[in-house]
This record gives C-alpha cells, sequence and structure tokens, in this order.
C-alpha cells in the first residue's frame, strides 16, 4: 500500500513537471520513485509482514498485500523500471506519458492485491485507460489510431463481458470478496455442483478475462495493438499488463473459485492454453515483423502461463507463475529494447533490420540469443526453469497437456531461430554498424540477460526465496 | 565436477583472450582436462561403482546437480578429452573468423559433453544433452562451409524435437517415482515400474531422442548434409563424440528404463541398425563427396553398434563400448584427413583427386593407418569390437548377423575405393602441388594412428574398465524383467 | 420513498427471473450491435448498452437479495465507464482528425 | 419476442408497468442497435437509459436511479451528442454490410442468449430473497460508501486524473514532433 502511494505521488509530480516544462526531471524523478517504492515493498516482504491495507471496517476488506501480491507488484515495478531505464532520456517520452504509465503500474499493483471484485475492477480499469492513450499517443499515425481503437473497445468490450459473469457470480453466491466466493465455491465443491448461474459467471469472468491475458481463441486484437502502438506502449503492454492480468487472473481463480476447479473452468482454461502454445507459435513462425512477432510468441507464452492454473496447490502455482512471468518479462524486454535501439536507428520493426546484427555489436546479439534460448526453454536460461516448474506440476494432473506443451514448444523453434536467421546467420554485404546505446540501455539488457542466466543455472537461489515466503 | 569446471572456465577465458592467443589457451584447456582425466584414471577403481560422487539440490529437491563416473563414463570421458585435444589441434591449422568465438564453443561443447557423461539425474542429463546442442549449432551455422542456415537449423529442430520427447519421458517417469527427496535421480527412474503400456510411450520418447542423435535409420535426414557443410572440427565433434552421446544414452539410460518392453525396442532397434548398416554402406559405395562417403560409412557402422547394444549381451555391450572408442578415432582421424587435403587442393570431390601419395607420403601412410582402422583389419582398433559385435548379433539372430557381416566386406570396398580414388594414381592436374604434414598436423595424426595401432594390438583395458558396469546395467534390466514375469 | 412506505416491494409483483431475462437480453442485443456494427461511435454506445444491461442485473439482485454490495458495485461500473466514455471520445477524435472518418473497417492498414 | 412468451407462461407477472417499461427499453435498444444515423441511436440510447432508471425506481434503488440519469443520460450520452456534432457525422457513413456478417453476428447473440437464459430459467430454486428492502436507499449507500468502499472510492480518484490527462492529451492539437 505505501509502495502504491508512493507510486501515485510520483506520478503525479511528473504531471507537475510537464506542466512547468521541466520535462527532463521526470524520468529522474520516476526511476527514484520506483526505486522507493521497491525498497519498501522488499523490506515489508524481509520483515515477514503483511501490511494491514485492509480497512476493515466491516467483515471481508478490499485489500490484502500478501506475500503473492508483494512479489507480483515487485515484478510489476522492476519491470517498469527497466523500461523507463531503456528509454533515451530526452524528449522520448513526455511527462505526461510518463504519468500516465504510472498511474497503470497503480492499477497493476491493485490488481495483484485485491481481495473483492471491485478492487479487481478497478483495478483492471486503472491498468488499462492510460494504456488506451498511450496506445494511440502516435496521433499522426493511423496505425497509432487504430491500435488505439482497437485496443479500447476490445477492452471495453471484455471488461463488459467480465462485469456481467461477476454479476452472476453476485446472484448466485450473494457475495462480492473473494472469501465470501471461497466459502460458497467450497461448498459447491463440495457438493460436487455448481449452480448454473455460478457456473456461467465463472465461465463469462473467464472469458473476460481471457481477453485480457490475450488467449486464443480471444487473441485477435493483440498482433494489431502490438504492431500499431508506440514501442514504449506495446512494450509495456507485453510486460506489465500480461504479468498484471495473471497475477488478478491467478488470485481470483486460484483464491476465489479454486474449489470448483475440475467440474467448472479448468477444462477451458486447459484447452485454451493448449490451443495458444500451438497456433501461437504456428501463427508466430510465419511472421516477418518482429512486433507481430512477439505478439504471437506472446500469446503462445500465454498458454504457458495458463499451465500454472492446473496445479494443485496454490502457493506453488504462483510461484512457477511467477518464475515464468520472470522469465517473460526479461526476454521480451531484452529484444524490445533492441527493437527500440534499431528504431532510434530508423529502422522498422520489420525482421530484416535486424540483418546483420551479429557482426558489429556482440553484446547485444549474445543478449538476443540468451533471451531468444530463454524464450524456447533451452537449459540454464531461467525460460527452461519456468516451463519445467510449469509442467511437473502440471503433470500430475493433466499429463496430456504437458504433452501438447511440449509439441508447441518444438513447433516455436522455427519462431525464434526467424531472430537468428537475420542477426546471426544472414551474410550480408552492409552489416548494422555499431548502434548507439545509452547506458540505461546497456544496463536494462545487461539486467535481464543476468537474471535470465543466473536464474537458469542456480534455480535453487531462488527456490530458497520460495520456502521464506511461502 | 571439476572437468566440467576446467573446461567451461576455458572457454570462458577463451573468449576474452587477445585473437592469436585464443587457439593457445583453448589447446592448454583441453590438455589440462586431459590430464585432470589421467590422474583422474589413475585413482579409478573399475568395479561398477560410480566414483568421484558428487551431489547437491539444483532445481528443487526433486532435481539435483549429481555427477558420478563409473566405468562407462570414464571410457567416454576418455574419449572426449583425448579427441578434444586432436580436434583443437587440427583446428589450428586453419584460421577462422572471430577465432575467440569459435575455439570458445569448442571448449563449452566439451563442458557439456562431460556433464552429458557423468551426470546422474534425468533432467540434468537432459540439460547438458540440450547444452550440447548449442554450441554445436552455432559451430555449423556460423562457419557454414555454403552459408545456407537451413541445413543447420533442421539439424537443430529434429534433434531439438527429439529432446522435448526425453524430457516427456523423463517428467512423466519422475511423476511415477518418489514425490518427495530427490525424485529424478537416475537409480530412481531406473526403479519405476511401469506397465507395458506406459513403458512403450516412455520408451518412445526416449527411444526418438537417441534415435535422432545416433542417428538411426528413418531419423536419419538431417546428418550427410550436416556432416558435409559443417567446418570440419563440427564434424569431427558431430560424428566422433555427440553421435556416441546417443548409443551411451541407449546404454545407460534407455533400456534401464523400459526393461518391461525391453524385447520389443531391441529387435527394432536390432533390426533398424542392420538395415543401417547395409543401406548406409550401400549409399557411401556411390559417393563421391568424401565427406558425405564419411558421413554415411558412419551411418553403417554406427547401426552396427546400436545393433550390439540392443542384444542386451555382456559381448554386445562390450563389442558396442569398444567400437565407439575405436569409431570415434578413426571418424575424426579421416574428417582430419579430408580437411588436409581439401585446404591444400580445394576439393574433396573424388573424381578430382588423385596421386597424393606420391607427395606426401607421411600423409598418405597415416591416412592408410586410419583407414584400415575403420575397416576393421586385424590388429587395428576396429577389429576387436567388431568381432564382438558381429559375434553378439550372430549370437541373436543367425541370419541377421550374416547381413551384418556383410559390412566387412562393405566397409572394405568403400573405403579402399575413397583411399585408392584420392590418394593414388596419377597427379590429377598440371602443377599438382601436395605438401606433406606441417606443425600442428603431426602430432594430431601421430596420436590418431597411435592408438588405431594401440587399441588394435591391446584393446583389452577397455573390456576391463567397462566390464563390471556393463554387467550392473545388464542385472538391472535383467531383474526387473524377472521381477515382471 | 412513497413505494417503500406502501409496502411495495416489486418482486412480489414481477419474478426475479423476468428481470434478469431482460438484462440478459440487453446485453445480447449490445453484444449483437458490437459484432454487426462498424461505427467506432456506435460500438462505443453498444458497450454502454451492456454496462447497462449488467447494471441492471445487478442492481436486480441486489434489491432481491437484500444486499447493497451489488448497488455500490454499480456506482462504481458507472463511474468507470464516464471515464471509459471519456477516454474512448478523445480516441475517436484523434481518428478523425486522420481520417475524417470513425469507421473501424477504414482502419484496416494492419492486418491480422 | 421471446420476453412476451416468458411473460405470458409466467402467471405471477401481471404488473403492467414492468411489462410497458420493458417494452420500452427493449425497443429503444434494438433501435440503438439498428439505427443508420448516429444521433438517433444516441437519442434512443438515452431512452434506454431513461427506462432503465425507472426500473430502478421500482426496485426501490433510487439513488442509482437518480445517479443514472445524471451521469449517464445527462453527462455521457451529452459527451457523446458533443463528439458526434463537432465530427459532424449526422450522415450516413458506414458501408453497407454484408449480409453474411449480421447473419453470423445474430446467431452469435442468439446462441449467446439462449446460453444465458437457461442459465437462469429455474432461478427462485438457487437464491432466496432477503429481508431487507431498504438497501437502495441514499442514507444506507453513503454509510458504506465511506466505510467499506472508502479505499475504491478514492482510487476513483486515480481512475478519473489519468482517463483526464488522457483525454487531454490526445485531444490537444499539437505542433511537437512525434515521439516513438
Amino acid at each position: 500500500m505505501i509502495a502504491l502511494i508512493i507510486i501515485f505521488v510520483g506520478a503525479l509530480l511528473c504531471l507537475y513537471l510537464g506542466i512547468k516544462k521541466q520535462e527532463s526531471f521526470s524520468i529522474p524523478i520516476a526511476l527514484f520513485t520506483l526505486a522507493a517504492a521497491m525498497s519498501v515493498t522488499v523490506i515489508q516482504l524481509l520483515s515477514k509482514e503483511v501490511w494491514p491495507v485492509e480497512i476493515k471496517m466491516r467483515a471481508g476488506g478490499m485489500m490484502l498485500f500478501d506475500f503473492s501480491s508483494q512479489l507480483f507488484s515487485l515484478l510489476l515495478m522492476l519491470s517498469l523500471f527497466l523500461i523507463l531505464l531503456s528509454l533515451k532520456p530526452v524528449k522520448t517520452m513526455g511527462a505526461d506519458l510518463l504519468g500516465l504509465l504510472m498511474f497503470s503500474l497503480c492499477g497493476g499493483i491493485l490488481l495483484s492485491g485485491f481481495t473483492h471484485l471491485v478492487m479487481m475492477f478497478l483495478g483492471i480499469e486503472i491498468l488499462s485507460i492510460p494504456l488506451y492513450v498511450l496506445a494511440g499517443a502516435n496521433k499522426k499515425y493511423a496505425s497509432s489510431n487504430e491500435a488505439a481503437i482497437k485496443y479500447f473497445l476490445m477492452g471495453a468490450f471484455s471488461t463488459a463481458i467480465l462485469l456481467m459473469g461477476c454479476a452472476f457470480i453476485y446472484g448466485g453466491t450473494g457475495s462480492l470478496d473473494l472469501e465470501g466466493l471461497n466459502k460458497a465455491s467450497y461448498m459447491m465443491g463440495h457438493m460436487n455442483l455448481a449452480t448454473p448461474l455460478v457456473f456461467s459467471g465463472v465461465l463469462l469472468i473467464l472469458v473476460g478475462l481471457l481477453f485480457k491475458v490475450a488467449a486464443i481463441p480471444f487473441h485477435f486484437w493483440s498482433p494489431d495493438v502490438y504492431e500499431g502502438s508506440p514501442n514504449r506502449a506495446t512494450v509495456f503492454m507485453a510486460t506489465i499488463v500480461k504479468a498484471a492480468a495473471f497475477a488478478g487472473f491467478i488470485r481470483l481463480f486460484a483464491v476465489g473459485f479454486g474449489e470448483l476447479k475440475e467440474p467448472v473452468w479448468m477444462n477451458a482454461v486447459i484447452v485454451s492454453s493448449a490451443i495458444s502454445i500451438i497456433l501461437g507459435n504456428a501463427a508466430a513462425s510465419m511472421q516477418t515483423n518482429a512486433k507481430r512477432l512477439l505478439a504471437y510468441s506472446g500469446i503462445a507464452q500465454t498458454g504457458y502461463m495458463l499451465i500454472a492454473f492446473v496445479g494443485v496447490d496454490f502457493s506453488d502455482n504462483v510461484w512457477n507463475l511467477l518464475i515464468y512471468l520472470t522469465g517473460y518479462i526479461s526476454a521480451t524486454l531484452v529484444v524490445f529494447t533492441i527493437i527500440d535501439i534499431l528504431d532510434s536507428e530508423g529502422k522498422t520493426s520489420d525482421l530484416k533490420a535486424f540483418e546483420g546484427l551479429g557482426v558489429n555489436n556482440k553484446g547485444l546479439t549474445f543478449a538476443l540469443i540468451v533471451a531468444m534460448f530463454s524464450m524456447i526453454g533451452i537449459p540454464l536460461t531461467i525460460g527452461f526453469v519456468g516451463k519445467y516448474a510449469i509442467l511437473t506440476a502440471a503433470f500430475y494432473v493433466k499429463p496430456w497437456l504437458v504433452v501438447a506443451a511440449l509439441v508447441g514448444s518444438a513447433i516455436g523453434i522455427g519462431v525464434y531461430f526467424n531472430f537468428f536467421k537475420y542477426a546471426v546467420m544472414s551474410r550480408t554485404d552492409n552489416p548494422l554498424p555499431k548502434l548507439n546505446t545509452t547506458a540505461g540501455q546497456k544496463i536494462t539488457i545487461a539486467f535481464c540477460t543476468l537474471v535470465i542466466l543466473l536464474i537458469g543455472a542456480m534455480p535453487m537461489v531462488i527456490a530458497n526465496f520460495k520456502e521464506l515466503f511461502f | 565436477m571439476e572437468l566440467i569446471l576446467i573446461s567451461i572456465i576455458a572457454s570462458i577465458i577463451t573468449y576474452f583472450v587477445p585473437k592469436g592467443m585464443a587457439k593457445m589457451v583453448a589447446l592448454l584447456g583441453a590438455i589440462l582436462t586431459l590430464a585432470y582425466n589421467s590422474f583422474m584414471l589413475q585413482s579409478f577403481v573399475a568395479d561398477g561403482t560410480k566414483k568421484f560422487v558428487f551431489d547437491t539440490p539444483w532445481f528443487s529437491d526433486a532435481v539435483h546437480f549429481s555427477v558420478g563416473i563409473d566405468g562407462i563414463s570414464m571410457l567416454m570421458l576418455l574419449l572426449t578429452n583425448i579427441l578434444m585435444v586432436v580436434i583443437l589441434l587440427g583446428a589450428m591449422r586453419k584460421e577462422w573468423k572471430r577465432e575467440s568465438l569459435f575455439y570458445s564453443l569448442i571448449l563449452f561443447m566439451q563442458a557439456a559433453l562431460i556433464g552429458v557423461f557423468v551426470s546422474n539425474d534425468g533432467i540434468m542429463f537432459y540439460v547438458f544433452w540440450e547444452l550440447a546442442l548449442i554450441p554445436i549449432y552455432f559451430l555449423c551455422a556460423l562457419w557454414s562451409e555454403t552459408g545456407d542456415y537451413k541445413t543447420t537449423t533442421r539439424f537443430f529442430i529434429y534433434t531439438f524435437m527429439g529432446s522435448l520427447a526425453m524430457l516427456g519421458s523423463f517428467i512423466y517417469l519422475g511423476s511415477k517415482g518418489l514425490v518427495d527427496g530427490h525424485t529424478f535421480a537416475y537409480d530412481n527412474l531406473v526403479a519405476v515400474k511401469l506397465s507395458t503400456t506406459e513403458s512403450m510411450w516412455v520408451g518412445l520418447g526416449i527411444f526418438i531422442a537417441f534415435a535422432v542423435k545416433i542417428p538411426l535409420l528413418p531419423f536419419n535426414a538431417w546428418q550427410p548434409s550436416t556432416y558435409a557443410e559443417s567446418p570440419t572440427p563440427a564434424s569431427q565433434l558431430l560424428s566422433g563424440i555427440m553421435l556416441k552421446m546417443g548409443l551411451y544414452g541407449l546404454i545407460r539410460w534407455f533400456f534401464p528404463m523400459v526393461p518391461e518392453t525391453y524385447e520389443f525396442w531391441s529387435n527394432l532397434i536390432i533390426i533398424l541398425g542392420v538395415i543401417a548398416v547395409i543401406h548406409g554402406a550401400l549409399i557411401a559405395i556411390r559417393q563421391n563427396g568424401m565427406k558425405r562417403l564419411t558421413a554415411f560409412a558412419s551411418l553403417s557402422h554406427v547401426g552396427l553398434i546400436a545393433a550390439g547394444i540392443a542384444t542386451i549381451t555382456i559381448v554386445g555391450l562390450q563389442g558396442a563400448l569398444v567400437q565407439m572408442f575405436a569409431h570415434g578415432i578413426n571418424v575424426v582421424g579421416i574428417f582430419l584427413c579430408i580437411d588436409i587435403i581439401q585446404r591444400r587442393t580445394q576439393t574433396r570431390d573424388l573424381t578430382q583427386l588423385g596421386g597424393i601419395a606420391k607427395q606426401a607420403p607421411y600423409f598418405a601412410a597415416l591416412f592408410l593407418i586410419l583407414v584400415l582402422g575403420t575397416m576393421a583389419v586385424p590388429f587395428t582398433n576396429g577389429f576387436p569390437g567388431e568381432i564382438l559385435l558381429l559375434k553378439s548379433i550372430f549370437g541373436y539372430h543367425t541370419i541377421l548377423g550374416v547381413i551384418a557381416g556383410l559390412t566387412v566386406i562393405l566397409c572394405a570396398v568403400y573405403m579402399l575405393r575413397m583411399y585408392q580414388k584420392g590418394m593414388l594414381g596419377g597427379p590429377s592436374g598440371e602443377n599438382f602441388d601436395f605438401p606433406d604434414l606441417q606443425k600442428s598436423e603431426w602430432p594430431a595424426l601421430i596420436i590418431l594412428s597411435a592408438m588405431v595401432i594401440g587399441m588394435g594390438i591391446y584393446p583389452q583395458w577397455i573390456v576391463e574398465l567397462t566390464e563390471a558396469s556393463s554387467e550392473n546395467i545388464l542385472n538391472m534390466i535383467k531383474e526387473t524383467v524377472e521381477g515382471v514375469s | 420513498m412513497s413505494l417503500l412506505e406502501t409496502g411495495f416491494h416489486i418482486f412480489d409483483k414481477v419474478g426475479i427471473s423476468n428481470y434478469l431475462f431482460l438484462s440478459v437480453l440487453l446485453f445480447c442485443i449490445g453484444l449483437f450491435g458490437v459484432l454487426y456494427r462498424r461505427n467506432a461511435i456506435i460500438l462505443l454506445m453498444c458497450i454502454e448498452l451492456m454496462l447497462n444491461a449488467v447494471n441492471l442485473m445487478f442492481v436486480s439482485f441486489s434489491s432481491y437479495l437484500g444486499d447493497s454490495n451489488g448497488q455500490l458495485f454499480v456506482f462504481f461500473i458507472m463511474v468507470v465507464a464516464a471515464a471509459e466514455a471519456a477516454v474512448g471520445l478523445a480516441i475517436l477524435v484523434s481518428i478523425y482528425r486522420n481520417t475524417r472518418n470513425t469507421d473501424v473497417s477504414f482502419l484496416d492498414n494492419l492486418k491480422g | 419476442m421471446l420476453l412476451t412468451l416468458l411473460l405470458e407462461t409466467r402467471p405471477n407477472v401481471q404488473f403492467w408497468p414492468f411489462i410497458v417499461v420493458s417494452f420500452i427499453t427493449i425497443l429503444s435498444a434494438l433501435y440503438v442497435v439498428t439505427s443508420k444515423k448516429p444521433v438517433y441511436s444516441v437519442l434512443a440510447l438515452i431512452v434506454t437509459f431513461l427506462s432503465i432508471s425507472v426500473h430502478y425506481v421500482m426496485l426501490n434503488a433510487q439513488f442509482l436511479a437518480i445517479v443514472n440519469i445524471i451521469v449517464y443520460a445527462g453527462a455521457i450520452m451529452v459527451l457523446f451528442l458533443f463528439v458526434l456534432m463537432l465530427l459532424n457525422l449526422k450522415k450516413e457513413t458506414e458501408p453497407v454490410k454484408h449480409i453474411s456478417w449480421g447473419i453470423i453476428a445474430s446467431i452469435s447473440g442468439l446462441l449467446l442468449l439462449f446460453v444465458l437464459v437457461a442459465a437462469l430459467v429455474s432461478i427462485d430454486d438457487y437464491i432466496q430473497p432477503g429481508l431487507d428492502r431498504e438497501v437502495g436507499l441514499i442514507k444506507n449507500l453513503g454509510q458504506m460508501l465511506f466505510t467499506k468502499y472508502l479505499v475504491p472510492f478514492e482510487l476513483t480518484g486515480i481512475l478519473f486524473l489519468s482517463a483526464m490527462v488522457g483525454a487531454v492529451l490526445l485531444g490537444k492539437r499539437e505542433k511537437k514532433e512525434e515521439l516513438s
């Protein structure tokens, strides 16, 4: 909660600086704010303190920052920190846009800590509304406009479906907070029935959330939106929005509806996950635009993350999802930072822009390769650790889902090899010159690569943390 | 453990040293590894148990970083480390672009290979198995002779799919085993009891992984073009060592994992192996590209080894191990010779070559020794292994044994054809100049030839080294089979 | 207030299910509109319609269950709908500046 | 119509205001969706909202009835009208739709309708009515809003602020060079 307030104040400061026309200060201020918020969260985490935000006037609070939510929000803040770090300091981002990003982060944090459906709803909206704007921030380009309107319409549409689900649930159980939902679903789960009201409510909510995380068959907006939006908005969508949506998703479904798994929502999640992995990878391997490719591969990765819902133990599931998300975010950040660097050299986001990257930019290429290997799930990268954790947890429950995931991985190799094809293999006559990178970009890429490799090589390090928290 | 560390550290150092130094540092690293390996061999007692055990939790409690060396592992380690030195010596003759990266990848490969041969945990085995793929992929792709990335990508996708199937099988086995504790330990995975159906599926997963790597017949589509287009050190690594990963996997992992259905699998593998023997040899006879020829010859030899392993007899296993060692040495040597020829004449097409023997007698002699070794002439290293293998297959089924026996004749045909066309006869063109061996080519070829002769005369040490371990594995299979029936 | 004082309650006269059917019907009309129409501003209206259907459902459940949480949820939905409408219309205006049109199908530069 | 069928089969529905208002709601909603001119759509939507407000009154949710009129009919719809006038979109701009698209849309709409109606058919068996009939009064809601719902209430501040900044950002014309 303190972190939330700090970030909010930071966002206000940024806006104020924007009004005062001193935009050059805004990024340092934002970074400072995020650092402060992160350190507060870390201190709270380490002191094993569950911050009592609940404003418990009546039974059933609004938010609860337990360990899972604090870890998720830490991940979100760290991602934004790295994203901001990788921005070119001058003029690339107005203070107002920066403020919007921070507002959006607030939504993400809410989403990771809600205990009441109202908070979930508000979290989703606070997360999305600034992004609708950011997607359309390149006002003069029709593609940016289109991305904004598509994102907006799909977002609002899915919110409406989600709310309908909430209404059904409310009618079926009479409560809106997770505790009440948990009780109700416990009773229904043990009587092995779900009233049609609850059943369809859960499915409607599921549809709404699958829209948000862009899982097949509710994915169709994401490639267009990713491609059309400005880079900074795309990277935000690909990392923070996805992570936050998953944080809320797993919280609602594991805590709220955890007990009615088998008959009600599990199968829907499994089917969506299997299709997402296979079709997402297949579609991604046909793309020629890097951002579209990442959108489709993001769909496939979403499929893997959905597998994390299948496992038996809630805290294990959350932990696995966290690891997977960390890997996914690090790899995505690396690729997007490189796209951004190329972009500032006047290149498009087409895959051809990567041609001959390997000749003069060893560090970047190394990071790109590591990130791609992590996405494929090659051992000694965090991608493998995450996939391993998720798959073994799911194996006890749904073996064939794991088979589907492995098949999808095999298809997926082709996707990421497209990058190698241009960046490393191509023997072009005029390779890219040494690219200019700012210190911030270097730090971002180095940090992400380090995370990928370190956690990949020594997973025990973070496994020990898990013992500490759960 | 220390072996892996040495080569990894050497690999990293190699990447960062200045250009000219890289090859020396790499060679030093390889020699150091070999030296340490010999040092380990000194204190090694081949009684079938694992030595030099090191075990620590890695991913979680279920996956440990767990290594241990028994006779078979030791043999494979020796093979790897000796060949690595030779390969580096051979490679040093050429100027490679991005030299430090090149040598660093080779050493990284060595570390991964060592990891494969010593790992004692299913997931760890998988991890190193995949890691071995990465450097070889980049070696083949970046220094490819034709610049065609498709071949290499096909190779990568083939093997990666196989590995994924293996991972699936391991996870399945793990889920059937202990839930708490070191789930993926080798002993634990082996101890899992499966029903026949489960065993078939699990076996299929692991089989695909190994069959792609070996490669057995229907999975060999990647092999010839990859061998032909890769730079020589990569071809050497692929055929000399990486292929042995698959065979080693068959011995160590595959059959002990699925003893319930071992009869089915051994029938299958023997038949595939024998077909591969004939198929590979017949194609090899018609080849003119020397590398391609060697690739198919390799296919033929490896088929025989796989068939020998699949007989699940002590003779077959021993023969396979001896022959694996011998084949590694021979094939690396032949690739080296091909490389030497190609570097001097810019071609490796048999129709354009000839008359080398007159100008470079030393080279011709050493090459001849390697060729004879491959042909399994008595008193060369190919002989004992091949005899043992054929004997085991005869014991399994007489007709198959006879068919497999043809390999001796066919092998003589294509190897001698290669030697005769390439080395003998008149000079193929004006101003034909073929300098004899130079600098680092000498030690490389001498080491190899010495090993060919030495092993031919005294193959017994391999048998002694691996006997106890092989029996262990056989017992493991037999016990389960008896327990089931 | 007068309705309350007379002891009137709607559910004595009309079953809750009729209200639910009504709101579901409205929701589906809105959904149909979202799928069918292409004019962005009408899409926006259809989404508002869907949200109102949700509101109606919440309110009827809330009255029926005698629980005020549902009505508060509706309050928040209205608040958010207002914010959403503002942003959506702003996006529309910026599109209009570029294309002189609000037809979504004209914006097909990005192909799925 | 589905609803009339249901109304007739249900004996306890003889309350004519409900029937009348429901008809108004549904018809105007249909008009919103099918009207060719956006302005008429907006007007029809206002009618829908007003009729929904009447429903709220009947459901004893007076506070929401008022808020609905003020916020939706008053603010949001005026905003819509304002934008329509600003953009001068009175004339028909929508291309003629292919008929198959309409069929697909109607089928999916109807399908969802049937599924949801099926979920609601025997609703009375599952949920019991509560006794408190004064929940919709301003006093009750206000008390809840400023105690239990205080945090979300304040958080709507962030929402509005970001929406406002965003709307201004998108709406204002700027000469500044594009950011990317």
